[in-house]
């Protein structure tokens, strides 16, 4: 069964990443003080409260309104990296949405990859760079797939989200070449990459909240 | 975590209260944590505006006033400030001459002051143009990092593009300046303690009695390696001697040498160091034509220094000699 | 111990050569460890000159210059200096007018220095007038105590008469400014952690991760009473509240209130410190005329911090706007 | 048998108690951190090892000369509290030593009450103050007792050192009102002064090398 994302259906998405930030803020932020500096658990539940009272305060209708209050608030609040990074995927997300009240699986994983491309825009970053682009493009890869393949929105999103936890366990051997952590060099080497633990949550609250 | 503070996330919002309450010739906009000058926009001056994450102290805050910088926004501690604090800012100090961003090489800070000169620039149609500053050489400078760190030389910086700017220059010649002071200009730091952020309660990382960390940035990251406790004298050619085989800063005008403390560590000991550095120099060949020690540009509570370098020509030093009054940096006036 | 240190031992004299390095218009006589103003004596003016244990940088070699002090002599680490030295300052820096000795009330520095004022006065003829500061309300002041330490009203005073002395007034009028600011200065501090002397290696006091003690000096003896860590607004209250209740702050051209780091607290968070003392300052009815706030009197690596208010009048306030030139406080030139 | 105190006396006296000034020198400064500045051991072994270097160079004659010197090169080296104090009580004692080669009992026990004086007059410290004051007046009443009941030197400096060491440990539950140990106030009872500790090695140093 394929369902739709609309407006509710995106405003739980994002509530849910919300909450996940928020139960992993000391684990972000602890994988941070190993490779960055320790910050990135504060500064996304920081972004994502404020998402949330903005989400609770204007309720907006459809997916695109949705999420580009979440990329505007993230901009305004989180700074460091992640808060144009992910300010700047979830705004090209909203774009890419369109102005329809709701999205079918096919858009879904357009706007992900809209969403995906913004943040290379941003950052430049590339495959094995360790940041959460190498959870995000593997999740953005298998959503297409499955989707392409006619898998429901359920079951896409399932494996989207083993792409990204694989994904971001692969960051755990690589050397950092973005970003603070690619200034230790070898000694980057070992540790997971904070952002792609937080990408995949994203991944992860999808997969909880949409679909059915 | 021992820290003369409150509630740990009002940290930087409380020290701009007292940062205003002290320094009445500033302006704070408190919403915007946004320190400007008392008299900003000055009418056909470029404008600067720099800024961080917090932690740093003095830098940026300390360094707003006369022939310093126009404004200087606070992020939270160690995180770069959003874009719509430094579009504020460089819309309210425009004078009509143009905005100069001075931003420190760190990938947060380079893509939140980008957004912020594409919102300003959209919105009034202000002339911005950015200056990054890169002088770490403990990181290597190679398409496959982001880039070698802004530490020390921003400082230094910012005092003689703002001096540039207070005589009347162009937004262009401005940077032309702070871009020759970034280039001629390179440091190094090391770390005895790891600082602590005050929302983590712990320091940043472990590092045993007899340890200290080469290469740190000013952000609690560890360094680039771990060595056994040292003595000044060898700590200073750690330092030292990696800046001098990156640039030749023989000949010329000399260097102005800056031994900087990075929050825990005492004048004494920075004086120690600077002797130190001072006689590398001397061997070096290295002319020394002015100083700067102290805490400048710190990481917290964390106890270390950085040296920086900063090779200088005719025209730098008569900026850097120039009238100035901040906080932090004063003379002349 | 993590220093920023050669061999202990040398820590002082080695701490000398970087000042001197780094500070080219002071002179050091580095045999008898005394930083000098480089044109002392300085005919027809008061010589004012200071001293004591080492480890309070930039107290008193940061002070000395224009406006401020003619000499500053260094003891070893937290003891004071020896007669010698004072003798050969003084007689250094008479320029025909008298010397002023500004002595921290400590036994040891208190009889160094009278010691040194009877073998310069039956040396030379040079005429001395000593003037003791004891501003800590921590302690009692009474007949049966060395009486309270001099503390951060030091750093105030030196300014304050360095500029009376620079205008040319004359040793009896030199020394009752400096009275007055002593009589109506009063300081309180506290610690967060131990310093550590190089000679010693480990911390002067144990203290939790938990405590913190109220009431010390800058020697890194312990304080009055060892308490639970508290908020800065809770520390502010601690210190300001004895020192209101020491002496009536209200009334007049108000205070010069000066929040003061030990050596191992940043800035930020003595700016939110600030915040707070100007917060209860404003509640007590008492004007605030103007500020310091950094690190001016140290002990070492201790974190804390102190609170000093001054109570001025037209003819102090006058004298604190005056123009100093020195490393540690620099206006007006 | 009674002995006399030559110049070569007088400097072993020095001499032992600038070594026992160097061993003990951890545990005065240990006691100088429970209630002063963690110094009197660095300052006394930085003063001493003067004094040693000087009467080396110099070999004074006689008892006066060796005093004098010492308390010259105290007052030169030492600083803090003890440096004038200790200066001044060898300079007193050099003086009522006088310039003869030689110093019988009654002369040497004159002598070291002319340095307590000394002290007196520095510091003003009273019996009970908590200071060196209260080790070295008990012994200089013991010596002057023993010396006017024909007591030899040897024994009449046993005696002195046995109301030193008591008066040192009377010290323990005073409350400091002299020195830096005042500004502890209730909080310096329970521990043993440190230049009562120290004078008590000097009248030691004295036992163990005058009087034959
Ligand atoms: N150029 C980049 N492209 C993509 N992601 C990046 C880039 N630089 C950093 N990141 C991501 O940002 C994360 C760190 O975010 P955060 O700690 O919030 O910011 P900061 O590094 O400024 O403190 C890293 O773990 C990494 O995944
Ligand atoms: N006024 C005084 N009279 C006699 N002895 C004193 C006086 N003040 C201090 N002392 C002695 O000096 C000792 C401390 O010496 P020291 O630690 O070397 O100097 P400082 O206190 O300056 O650091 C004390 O233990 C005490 O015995
Ligand atoms: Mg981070
Ligand atoms: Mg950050
Ligand atoms: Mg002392
Ligand atoms: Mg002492």
């Amino acid at each position: 069964m394929t369902t739709t994302v609309d407006g509710g259906a995106a405003t739980a998405w994002i509530s849910e990443f919300a909450r996940l930030v928020a139960e992993n803020k000391d684990l972000l932020t602890h994988l941070d003080a190993a490779i960055g500096d320790a910050d990135h658990g504060t500064n996304m539940d920081r972004g994502m409260t404020a998402v949330t009272a903005a989400l609770a305060e204007n309720a907006p209708a459809s997916p695109a309104e949705v999420l580009k209050l979440t990329g505007m608030r993230l901009v305004s609040t989180v700074g460091g990296a992640s808060g144009p990074l992910y300010g700047t995927a979830f705004l090209r997300m909203a774009t890419a949405a369109g102005p329809g009240p709701s999205l079918d699986p096919g858009e879904f994983a357009k706007a992900l990859r809209a969403g995906l491309d913004g943040i290379v825009a941003r950052g430049r970053a590339e495959a094995g760079d360790k940041t959460m682009f190498d959870a995000l493009s593997p999740a953005a890869d298998a959503l297409d797939a499955a989707v392409a393949s006619g898998a429901s929105l359920r079951d896409a999103l399932a494996q989207a989200l083993r792409a990204a936890e694989a994904g971001r366990d692969s960051t755990i051997p690589m050397l950092a070449r973005k970003g603070r952590a690619s200034y230790l060099g070898e000694r980057s080497v070992g540790h997971q990459d904070p952002g792609a633990t937080s990408v995949t949550m994203l991944v992860a609250a999808a997969a909880a909240t949409l679909g059915g | 975590m021992k820290k003369l503070i409150n509630d740990p996330a009002d940290v930087v919002s409380e020290a701009l209260r007292g940062i205003a309450l002290a320094h009445p010739d500033l302006r704070v906009d408190h919403e915007n944590k946004v320190i400007y000058r008392g008299d900003a926009p000055v009418r056909g001056k470029v404008g600067l505006i720099s800024g961080g994450g917090s932690g740093h102290e003095p830098l940026h805050g300390g360094f707003v006033g006369m022939g310093m910088l126009d404004a200087a926004c606070a992020g939270e501690v160690f995180t770069s400030p959003v874009p719509d604090q430094m579009a504020a800012a460089t819309k309210a100090v425009d004078g009509g001459a143009g905005v100069l961003h001075i931003v420190k090489n760190y990938t947060g800070d380079v893509m939140n002051f980008e957004m912020a000169a594409e919102l300003a620039e959209a919105e009034t149609g202000v002339q911005v143009t950015s200056v990054v500053t890169n002088d770490d050489v403990a990181v290597q400078d190679s398409l496959y990092t982001a880039g070698r760190r802004g530490v020390g030389v921003t400082v230094l910086l910012e005092k003689i593009a703002g001096a540039a700017a207070e005589e009347g220059r162009s937004l262009a010649d401005v940077a032309a300046v702070a871009r020759k002071v970034n280039d001629n200009g390179r440091s190094m730091g090391m770390a005895l303690t790891s600082g602590t952020v005050p929302a983590n309660g712990k320091p940043t990382f472990d590092l045993g009695d007899d340890e200290m960390e080469i290469g740190v940035g000013i952000h609690g990251e560890p360094g680039r390696r771990r060595v056994p406790l040292a003595t000044a004298r060898q700590i200073a050619a750690m330092l030292v001697e990696p800046i001098l085989s990156d640039l030749d800063f023989t000949g010329g005008d000399g260097v102005i040498a800056f031994v900087n403390g990075l929050g825990g560590t005492p004048l004494l000991e920075l004086y120690v160091m600077y002797a130190e550095v001072a006689t590398i120099l001397e061997k070096s060949g290295i002319g020394v034509a002015r100083t700067l020690v102290g805490p400048y540009i710190t990481s917290l509570d964390m106890a270390g220094c950085s040296v920086t370098l900063l090779k200088v020509d005719d025209e730098t030093l008569r900026l850097w000699d120039a009238p100035v009054r901040t906080p932090a940096l004063r003379w002349g006036v």
